[in-house]
């Protein structure tokens, strides 16, 4: 899976992107996070709240029960702020 | 029309190529953002705009896509920047056309109140206090709520 | 400000002139009016839009105070051609900027829903029938009604 | 009193403006256009339906009840079509 992230998010846990594999029992979004947040201090702290943390596997928008798996691309980032 | 680019955007251009030649339009509604050199009560020297090359494309155009499937347009355009800007300099540019007045002034507000909560673009503003992430405002997520659902 | 004039609108430069070097402005509004080559059904090739010199600056003026004063506005702008226009020409131009975004847009919509049915304008369209007056519509004062009591 | 007339009530009545001496009893807006009416054949056939016809006083827009004299600026007007 590849896996981007952006800004505070992206600063925190200190890479642009990177691309794991999902342990076997990993295939939600929900899932997923819990998992990240185990893989490094910096992913601890950068997901420690989610509240503020948003997800989009393959450039849309994804809820905690949406899948994921292997193939996709996965983005984490803060609320946005454009316009 | 769909457009994410860092380039500053010719808003007399961009209207005069979007409905050059259309007769039938008879409203063209416009929105500009510019950036303000104040945000929360602190000044703001300058600002980046990060975005999601990809996602941000893909998700305006689905709007862009929405908007004319609730109005009848004759002629739509999204033109959102990314990168650093001054106070004063255009962010996003957003234009509408269409037979009648309504149609145009609607679809052009409901444009903008979705690009400001959904389209993937963080800002990073440089104040005196050093450089500080903007959080998202509740009162544009209330703006959106009121055009009901809308493409996740 | 205000201005009636045949001349054409230089949209660029109107906005240009109206928001440069101020950097409290987050938002600018638009709306531009131009000719269809469709009116009720039928084929128009040209117009003339008459008007009352002197009664259209000071309505055009009053309005724009009342949107100075239920918005807060940075800057405003109405422009109103007179004169022959063919299909495509731009007939009027508003312009309102404010701080943030919702106040640029009601305000914008505002003042086109008034100019539509209370600026002293008259359209002669040319048809294949010849020349007639265009009537006034009822969903013109719709619109304006949902604004409430604006001044006479 | 000077009249003015715009769009197909200029073209009606066969004159831009034209200047009156109000009788005494012409006090008011409504009065001003019953008596009108009365002033030419064109006038009677340009103001023969009043709810067509808008008035303004002084260049504001004024009611039937609103008084005039022969100070003031008065034009009248099918409903406008701007923008």
């Amino acid at each position: 899976m590849k896996l981007l992230y952006f800004a505070w998010l992206r600063q925190r846990i200190g890479v642009t992107e990177e691309t794991v594999t999902l342990p076997g029992d990993i295939s939600t979004v929900g899932s997923l996070l819990t998992w990240l947040q185990g893989r490094s201090d910096a992913h601890a702290t950068a997901l420690a709240d989610l509240s503020v943390v948003r997800v989009a596997v393959n450039q849309d928008y994804a809820r905690a029960a949406d899948p994921v798996s292997d193939d996709d691309e996965v983005a984490l980032f803060p609320p946005v702020t454009g316009g | 029309m769909v457009r994410v680019q860092r380039d500053d955007i010719d808003v007399g251009a961009e209207l005069a190529a979007m409905t050059s030649g259309n007769h039938r339009i008879g409203g063209v509604a416009t929105f500009i953002g510019t950036m303000r050199d104040l945000s929360d009560g602190q000044s703001v020297a300058a600002m980046t705009l990060e975005h999601y090359p990809g996602m941000t494309e893909k998700q305006l155009e689905a709007i862009e896509q929405e908007a004319n499937t609730r109005w009848a347009l004759e002629a739509s355009l999204i033109v959102h920047r990314y990168g650093r800007f001054l106070p004063g300099d255009r962010i996003v540019f957003v234009a509408t056309a269409a037979p009648h007045r309504q149609a145009a002034l609607e679809s052009c507000a409901f444009l903008i109140d979705w690009l400001k909560t959904k389209a993937p673009f963080w800002k990073l503003e440089e104040t005196n206090d050093g450089a500080r992430w903007v959080d998202a405002r509740d009162s544009d997520d209330a703006a959106t709520a009121r055009w009901g659902q809308t493409p996740k």
